[in-house]
Formats: C-alpha cells, structure tokens, sequence
C-alpha cells in the first residue's frame, strides 16, 4: 500500500492501520464484501486526487455541517485529502471574483474529469433570480458546471429531490439537480442532511473503482437506500406485536414501543440511519424517541405532517366544503329540472277514459 | 411515480378527490332523490301500536318471519360481511385515526389481531354472498354489472387492508397505497351505484313504514 | 283506439315520486323478495321476482329523473322503454302479481314495491298493456255499473229474495242511515247469503242500513287495472250516493279490493278527504261483538283454518278483528304460521283473477299449490276467508286440485250461528 | 420541574420475553468450516463481515460463546480502539473495530493464519529503521 496519500495522511500523523480499519468500516457499510476493505485502501492509497467543484445553491449549509462537523473529523476528512476541492464557498479561504476564479480555473484544467458536488435545490422563477452567485442563477452555474463535469452527485435533499424550498406553495420554483441535468451520470444522496459516511463512501467507491455505485430508481446508492428504517429498525418487533405509542410521553413512549402513530414515516424511508446512526453510533431519532421524518424521500415536506400516521389522510377536508356546495347545487339544479317536467306532465293530464286503455 | 409519492397521493390529493366526489354525489343524489316529492294521503288515518316509518326502519333490520329459513346465506352471509365491515371499519385503529383526523372524535378500538381476524370473516363472507349470486337462479337473474362491479369495490378495500397489515405480497408501502386508493374508489363508486343503499335505505324504509302505517299496518 | 306507448311514459313520468326513486336507488338485487312471491315460490322462475316485475318504470325513473339517467339518454347510452318490452312485462305486471304486498313486507331496504306495481299499472294501462280480461272488467264497471254488467234491476231482484229468505227489511235510498251498505257483482251472484246475514246481523244490532240504487257496487277494476281516472269515476258514484244519503258510514263488504278502492284509494282519487267514514265488514262485526251484540247459538266444531284477504288484512289494515271474530264462531280454530299480515295470497288479486288466458289460468294453479299446502299441513277440512275474490279463486283451486274442503265467508258463518 | 421528573428512561432494544436468538448465527459455523478448509488447503484468507448480517446481540453472544476465547487479544490504538482475539478454534479471529467514542463501527470474523492489520507493512518497518537509526545516532 502506497501512493500520494498514504503520505500525505502519514504526514497528519494518520497511520497506515487507521487507514485500513477506516477502509474496512467503509466497505462493511457500503455492503462490500470484507475483502473489498483492502482493495479499497490500495486503491485509495495510490489515487490521484482527483478535483472536486461544490456548488451550494438554494440550501441552509446543513449538508456542509453533516459532514465537516461528522464525529471524527480526522477520518471523515481523510476522504476530502484525497481529493482537491478546488471550490466550496463554505470552506474556501477565497472570496468575492477570487473564488470564481478558482472555480473557472479548475473547470478549464479539468474539463470532462471533475466531479461536481451539489448540495441546495435550484430555483426557476423569475429566471432563477431567487438565488444567484456573482450575479449569475444558480441554474446559468449548475448547466455550465454540469457540462464539464464526469459525474454529478446531488447531496442532500434540496439536490436531490427538491427538499424544503419545493415544498408547497414552492415559491421559488425550484428543482432538483436531475430536473436539470440530463446528460450525466447523478447520484443523489438524499437526507435532511445526508448520513455523512454516505457522502465519503460515495466518494471512496468513485476513488476506488472509477465508477459510481449501483443506484436505486430514485438514483441513490442501493448499499446505504436499499431497506426501509422500518426494516432495520430495532423497535420492528413492537409494530409486528401493535405495540404502539399514543403520545410522547405515555407509557408506550417510555417503554420504547413504535412510534407509527405518532407519524414515523420510518416504513416508507429508505435510508440507512437505523443501522449507521448519527452522532458517531450515538443514537438516531427513532432511538431519541421521535418518529423518522422521512426527510431522504421525495416530497417528505408535503407528505403529510410529520405526526400524522401514515395511515391518516394528509389533509382530506380540502375540497369538503367547495364539493358539498357544488354536490347541493346539482342536486337543487336537477331537482328543478325533475319538478318541472313532472309539472308538466301533470298540466298535460289528459283524463283516461275506457277507450284509452286499448291501442 | 415512485412508492411514496404513489401514498402520499393517495393519502393527499387522491383522498381529497375521493372525498369531495363522495361528498358531491351524496348531497346531489339525496337532493335529486328525495325532492320528487310524494303526495298526501287523504284518507282518514288508521293507527296501530307499532306502525310508523321509524318503526320500520329499525324492524327491517331483522328478518321477517320465517324469511331466514328460506334465505340463510342472504340474511347470514348480509349479516357477516354487513357487521364485519362495519367493525373493521368502525373499529380498527387506523380507521379510527383516520376519522379523529376527518372529524376530530375518536374512540377506543379493538385489537388488530381481532380486526384482522374480522377481515377474513367478512371476506369470507362476501365470497359466500358472490358464490349465492352466482349459484342462485333469481340473484344470478337480477345480476348485472353493476352487481359484480360494486361487489369488487366492496371487497378489494378488505382484502388490500389485510394484505397490507399482514405483509402480504407486496411492500407495505404498496399495499397501503392500495389499500387507500381501493377506499378512496369504494368512495366514488358509492353515490352512483346500488352502494348508495347505505344512504337510502333510511329514506325508502321510513317511506314504506309510513305508507302503510298511515293504513295501520305495522311492516 | 287511443292508447299508446307515449301515454303510458306520460302516465308513469306523472306518478314517479319521492318514495319511488328512493325504492330504486336502494335495491341490493338480493333477491329477497322473491322469497315473499308465491308466483316464484312456485314456480322457481326467477323473472318472477317482485323487484324485476318493475323494471320499466326504473327504467324510466332513471332515464327521466336522474341526472345521470338523462346525460346517458342524451348521448343514446340508454334505450327508451319500447311498447315491446311493455308487451312481456304484461304478464309480469298483471298475470304474476296480485297486489298482495308480501314482497313489501319483507325487503330487507324497505322498498314497498306493491307500490311500485300499483303506480306502474297506470303506464301499462294506457299504454295499451292491459290484460283483456281486466279491461273489459274496467270497461263494465264504468260503462254500466259492475265489473259483470249487473244492473240495478237485477240487484233489486237479489235483495227482495234476500227478504224473503229472512223476513227482514232491506232499506234502499234511505237518507240518514247509519250505514250505507256496498256490495260486490261477487257476492251478488255467487254469494247471495252474505246480503242475507248482512241483513240478519244489522236487525238483530239495531243498526239503521241502507242499499243505494245508484252506487251498490263496491269493486273497482280501476284500480286493479291501474288507472286512476277510471278508478275516480268509479268511486265518486259511491262518494256521490252516500253523501246524497247523508250516511255516516260506508260499509264495504268483504271483498279486498273494493276495501282498498273506497277506503284508501278513493279520497285521494277524489282528491278531498270522506264526509262520511268507510268501515269494512269485520270492523263493525268486531265492534259489534266487543259491545255483546254477536253472540252465537252455537259453534263449529269443524277444525278450520283462516285465509286472510291480503287488501283487507296485510294492504287495509283490518289486522285484529278477524281472529277474534272466527274464534267467536269456531270451536276449533288453527292459526297457521303464516298469517295476518304475513299470509300468503290466494294467487287471484290484483285483477288477475279476472284475466282468463291458459297460461295466466295455469299460472294460478301453481301459484295456488301454497294454499293447498297451508291447508294439508294444518290437516283441516275447511277453510274460512272474508273476501268474495279469494272465495272464487280458491273454489277454483280446488276444483282444479280436486280438493274436497269446505270453503265458508266469515260474515255468513258468523250470520248463520247467530243467535237469534 | 427538576431534570428527574422528565420521564426519561432507557429502554432495552429488544422486546421483554424475547429470548433475542433469531437463529441466524449456527449457520455461519458451517461457513467458518469452509473458509478455515480453504486456508488450509490454500492458504487463502477470507472474513465474514458480522455488522452486516441480521444478528442480534443475542445472536453475537452464542456465536462468541460457541467459539471460544483463544490465546492471543491484540488491541490497536488507531482513531478508535480495535480488538482482534484469536477464538477457541485457532485460524478464526474476532475483530472488533470501535471508533473514538467506543462505539462499534464494524465487526469482522476473519479467517487467517494473522491478521493483516497485525502484521507491519515494509514501508512502515523501513520508517521503524529510520527510527533505530535515529536513536542509534544520537546514542
């Protein structure tokens, strides 16, 4: 095992078995084989950093925190020493026409090889002046960034889906990354923010094998997007027995039953924080006692209320009182139409007699 | 369309649709049913003890004498899948849910051990009712379409909600949607259809308890 | 002649109502009523089924009053009621339905569908659809007088043998009375002797009677047939003479349909309500034994059971006195299970006892097998009813099953046992 | 309200009566079998990534018991303390990889003669020269 970053990172003082046992962690969460842990560190070992472009659009620097404030920030910043991350506004020392600057540079010098990192969604209306950098909208910067880019990966749910700045009315019209890019590989990694080992694995797989990880249909990973919380969740066994509680503060509550009632959207979310967990293993919200959000699926702002059961209707008295007045009117209208002609037919009596009974 | 977005429309718009259709067709079928109007009856009234429109509507609730010999699998299989229905639907905590969150009232419910043991009963039972529809020379005779139609209305909502809690073929996810969604159609279908019994049958059994208790006759 | 397929959809777009539309909105083609027909108890034939013998006046309901009916109509999605369809509904209208309400009894939605029938009658009647027997019966009774062309004369003839078989008087015309006494063709020539225990009875209660020689007779084809106007010319001579008479009540005799005719029907075919009450038979017996006046010289002894008439008893509402009043005659009297307001019909109501084609005639041999039944599961050797149209019906049945019981008219039975 | 009255308490993951063994561990015996036949027939290593099978705690616990302590425990001080134990069947290790915060990140049974992270990687023995160099010189 060697290469440019193994020095590097025995440079910071990161041994070569801290990079092996990180490798082998890596590859069991990705669902690798165990052997895959070490051809994961060769590779990595001896990769050319390869340069990386973040564009943050319509989005609130979650994502950007997920991941820099990650629990060991040693290792999950290992995964960014192996590449150059040659923009991201957040993090860059640059600013102002500077930045731009760097930005335009590393796209020019990396024409067709970079990869291109995307968090926040990217508003349409009004020409997609709601959100702009350096005078230019985000979509001008996405289309121009995208178009040399080897692969883009969408992180987050604002990316990915649209997240919070589509949710209804959606104000600014924004999309998501896939709305717009058509010609490139995507992968989206959704999450209010995203599990940010997802974020580094990704990146490893690429670093390693030169290629994107399998997706699902809704373009993430399948080894972090592949089974439901609700399946790997460790309160399953009291929804199978319908243990469930009521509030947050009764006695299932205390007792740790499900939290299905209390809105958890854990059997429609595919995501892998039952397993990962947040916090460095700590815990994740179904463990903290709150039901999951769903915040890795599409539309998880308008999916209902987020202590609404999925069970329960999102909002089903919409129309309620506009159709009850139309159901009444049609009623009244064809209730005049049907005295009318019964009227009639009543005023056009004409009294039977005997020879009306024969034809 | 993906799992999700498929619920979260049956449980958002596709709900929303269903409801307002039920709600439209209701009011409009009760309206354009009920103001035909009837004329008064002239003749001297007669009455009798237990003879009024009321009266019926709670008596032809039981059968008439000597009617369940003649007809056990209408009034036994009707009984099943009528009371089933109305203890899933009435009693399961779901549903329940589902009608706090409509109406904001709620109360307690039954085990869904039970409930789900009541779906096969009713199932069950429909599938006896749908074999006397097809065994039967007079209700084989007065089938139509319609007839088979309502009756899958009525049972997919059953048979999907079962499927759905015992994690049945498909995802959970799907089976929910479907579920919904056989609900929200059971919703639409129903003030168009002979399901509208449900409403009417109030109206046409006071009518005919009235009729002949203004002659003081108890029917 | 006039009439046509358009007066009949005029006819039936004029009686549709609330109660109708209701009727048809809530029918589960469950198939229960069948049970309730002795026509397809009988016979097995599903097309007897009361709800299907309907369906031309659902068939117009909806095409007519719904909304949907009429978009359907409008792009030609529904096919209108044609005078062919009317034609085979005929003998489902009229042959297999006897007005006799057990269907409405037992519909688990609560359709009252004899009233559907009724109200589907005055399409078919106008719309040419009416079985000859009962059109010439109609024809008569408007034309002159009675459904068998009794006039007057005739009559006359029939009440002074009356007077003389009993010795009493039998007032006509007579303003004031107390009651004014109606009869039926029936009874004047198949069953005198009930105006000659009529006659007995009134003596022996001191009640003032009377005859009128314009309105004498109490049946009314009309309504059997279905047609209102006809019915209303009918019932107003009876309406006409008993208030000329300024009687206080009208005593319908036992015929079932004229009890429905004059009790139910005829103020609202007059359109105002009686100055007068009308009363049928039983009622005043039943009255007159509670007040001690109908005792008896002595009982039969023959073990007997009830036919209870289905217009006087299920569809008039006399539930109560028959019962009291054959236990007051009879020593060994056998209620059957089906009985008052739940027995089973003789198969001649409605008018259908006056349609006289083999197959309508067959029809009602088979659907006579049910009374038969009644009889040999009761083991009994006679029969009592109150309803001049049952007794021939029933005499036909069991001339037909060449049965040996004895078939008797409550009045006279009560009349003959009277004590003196 | 003091902090004690927020009814707050820690609740056990798996369900109470549940014996918690879902059956899935004496399968992976027979797996071991093959693996550990291969190494010797092959010298080939192979491992069985636990973190990444349905296993309980439960589960965890008969598997460990059912195999046994071995002779050797080498812990590794790398971001995180790691465990590898040698288990009663000589050849099929335990390795337990925790992070900063002691909590597990992977687990591994891995199937060799040692451990490739046990072993010192040339590299890293040729910086250890330097090292003795370095000393030696300053001596």
């Amino acid at each position: 095992m060697q290469g440019p970053l193994i020095d590097t990172l025995a440079r910071q003082g990161v041994t070569r078995r801290t990079f092996l046992k990180y490798c082998a962690t890596l590859a069991s969460m990705m669902a690798l084989p165990p052997a895959a842990g070490r051809a994961m560190a060769e590779a990595m070992a001896a990769v050319r950093r390869p340069s990386v472009i973040w564009l943050p659009f319509q989005e609130c620097t979650g994502c950007t925190e997920s991941i820099t404030r990650s629990h060991s920030p040693t290792i999950e910043g290992m995964i960014f020493d192996m590449i150059s991350l040659d923009y991201q506004e957040t993090l860059m020392a640059a600013a102002g026409h500077q930045a731009e600057e760097a930005r335009q540079n590393a796209m020019k010098a990396n024409a067709g090889k970079y990869l291109l990192i995307v968090d926040g969604s990217i508003p349409l209306g009004q020409n997609g002046a709601y959100s702009c950098i350096g005078g230019r909208s985000n979509v001008d910067i996405l289309k121009e960034a995208a178009g040399g880019a080897a692969a883009v990966i969408a992180v987050g749910t604002c990316a990915s889906y649209g997240g919070i700045p589509k949710a209804n009315p959606n104000p600014t019209g924004a999309v998501p990354v896939s709305d717009i890019v058509k010609d490139k590989p995507i992968v989206n990694i959704p999450g209010c923010p995203p599990i940010p080992v997802v974020m580094t694995g990704v990146l490893a797989h690429y670093l390693t094998f030169g290629s994107l990880p399998e997706l699902d249909d809704k373009g993430r990973p399948k080894s972090f997007f592949g089974e439901t919380i609700h399946d790997r969740c460790y309160r399953r066994p009291f929804y199978d027995q319908g243990k469930f509680a009521k509030t947050f503060d009764d006695e299932g509550a205390r007792r740790g039953w499900c939290l299905f009632e209390l809105g958890c959207k854990g059997p429609v979310t595919h995501n892998a924080c039952a397993t990962v967990k947040w916090n460095g293993g700590t815990s994740w919200p179904v463990e903290s006692g709150h039901g999951c959000l769903g915040c890795s699926e599409p539309d998880f702002w308008d999916g209902g209320g987020f202590y609404k059961a999925l069970s329960a209707p999102a909002d089903p008295l919409k129309f309620a009182a506009a159709a009850s007045v139309v159901g009444a009117a049609v009623g009244v209208g064809v209730s005049f139409a049907n005295r009318a002609k019964k009227n009639k037919a009543k005023a056009t009596h004409e009294t039977i007699t005997v020879a009306d009974l024969e034809k | 369309m993906t799992d999700l977005q498929f619920l979260t429309w049956t449980r958002g718009p596709g709900l929303d649709l269903a409801v307002a259709v039920f709600l439209l067709g209701v009011l409009w079928r009760l309206i354009e049913i009920y103001t035909l109007g009837r004329k008064k009856d002239l003749a001297a009234p007669r009455h009798a003890p237990g003879a009024s429109g009321l009266h019926t509507v709670f008596r032809r609730s039981l059968p008439p004498p000597g009617m369940l010999k003649r007809s056990p699998v209408s009034y036994i299989g009707g009984y099943v899948f009528h009371i089933g229905l109305a203890i899933i639907v009435f009693l399961g905590a779901p549903h329940v849910l589902l009608i706090k969150n409509l109406v904001g009232v709620s109360w307690p419910t039954l085990p869904s051990q039970f409930i789900g043991l009541t779906a096969v009963v009713t199932m069950a039972a429909m599938v006896l009712m749908l074999a006397d529809r097809i065994n039967k020379p007079v209700k084989r005779f007065l089938s139509t379409f319609e007839d088979w139609f309502t009756w899958a209305v009525t049972f997919l909502p059953v048979l999907t909600g079962w499927m759905a809690t015992q994690h049945l073929l498909l995802p959970y996810t799907q089976m929910l949607a479907l579920h919904i969604l056989s609900a929200e159609i059971l919703l639409v279908v129903l003030p168009f259809s002979k399901l509208f019994h449900g409403f009417t049958l109030f109206g046409s059994r006071w009518y005919n308890g009235r009729v002949n208790a203004h002659k003081g006759v108890p029917v | 002649m006039s009439a046509s397929l358009e007066k009949g959809i005029h006819a039936l777009k004029e009686v549709i109502d609330a109660p109708i539309a209701s009727y048809f909105e809530s029918c589960v083609h469950c198939g229960l009523c069948a049970e309730a027909c002795l026509f397809h108890t009988e016979t097995g034939d599903p097309k007897y089924t009361p709800i299907h013998k309907v369906e031309p006046l659902r068939r117009v309901y909806e095409r007519e009053y719904t909304l949907l009916g009429r978009l359907k109509k409008m792009i030609g999605l529904s096919k209108p009621v044609t005078d062919a369809e009317l034609d085979e509904w005929q003998e489902l209208v009229y042959d297999s339905c006897t007005l006799c309400g057990r269907c409405s009894l037992v519909c688990p939605v609560g359709n009252d569908i004899v009233y559907m029938v009724r109200k589907l009658r005055e399409g078919m009647a106008v719309s040419g659809h009416a079985p000859a027997g009962i059109r010439s019966a109609t024809k008569n009774t408007v034309e002159s007088g009675g459904p068998m062309g009794l006039k007057w004369p005739a009559v006359a003839n029939v009440l002074r043998k009356a007077e003389e078989s009993t010795g009493l008087r039998i007032p006509v015309d007579q303003e004031g009375a107390e009651y004014m006494v109606l009869l039926s063709s029936m009874e004047i020539v198949n069953y005198p002797e009930y105006i000659d225990a009529l006659a007995k009875i009134f003596h022996k209660a001191g009640i003032s009677f009377t005859l009128s020689s314009e309105a004498y007779e109490a049946t009314n084809a009309g309504i059997q047939i279905g047609s209102s106007d006809l019915a209303k010319v009918i019932v107003s001579r009876i309406v006409d003479a008993a208030e000329k008479l300024k009687v206080k009540n009208v005593l319908s005799p036992e015929c079932g349909h004229a009890y429905m005719a004059i009790r139910w029907e005829g103020p609202n075919l007059v359109g105002r309500p009686f100055k007068f009450n009308v009363v049928h038979v039983l009622e005043l017996l039943d009255d007159l034994r509670l007040k001690g006046v109908l005792t008896m010289r002595d009982k039969l002894k023959d073990p007997l059971i009830l036919h209870d008439p289905c217009q006087i008893v299920r569809r008039g509402g006399v539930l109560q006195a028959p019962e009291p009043l054959i236990r007051q005659v009879a020593e060994n009297y056998i209620p059957i299970a089906d009985k008052q307001k739940l027995n089973w019909c003789c198969g001649g109501g409605g008018g259908a006892s006056a349609i006289h084609t083999e197959a309508a005639e067959a029809l009602r041999a088979t659907a006579f097998r049910i009374k038969k039944r009644q009889i040999e599961e009761a083991g009994v050797g006679t029969m009592v009813t109150f309803c001049a149209n049952c007794r021939i019906t029933i005499e036909e049945g069991f001339d037909h099953y060449e049965m040996n019981t004895k078939l008797l008219g409550l009045t006279e039975l009560l009349a003959a046992h009277l004590e003196a | 309200m003091s902090l004690d009255a927020i009814p707050i308490q820690v609740v056990h993951t798996t369900p109470p009566g549940e014996p918690g063994l879902t059956g899935n561990a004496p399968p992976l015996l027979r797996e071991l079998l093959e693996q550990v036949e291969r190494l010797l027939e092959t010298g080939v290593p192979s491992a069985i990534d636990l973190s990444a099978l349905p296993l309980t705690p439960a589960d965890m616990d008969w598997l460990r018991n059912a195999l046994g302590p071995g002779e050797i425990d080498v812990t590794l001080d790398a971001n995180g303390e790691s465990t590898l134990s040698e288990t009663g069947c000589p050849g099929v290790w335990w390795i337990t990889h925790r992070n900063e915060q002691g909590a597990v990140t992977s687990q591994f049974l891995e199937v060799t003669f040692v451990p490739e992270l046990v072993k010192a990687h040339p590299q890293d023995v040729a910086m250890g020269r330097e090292t003795l160099e370095r000393l030696l010189a300053d001596l």
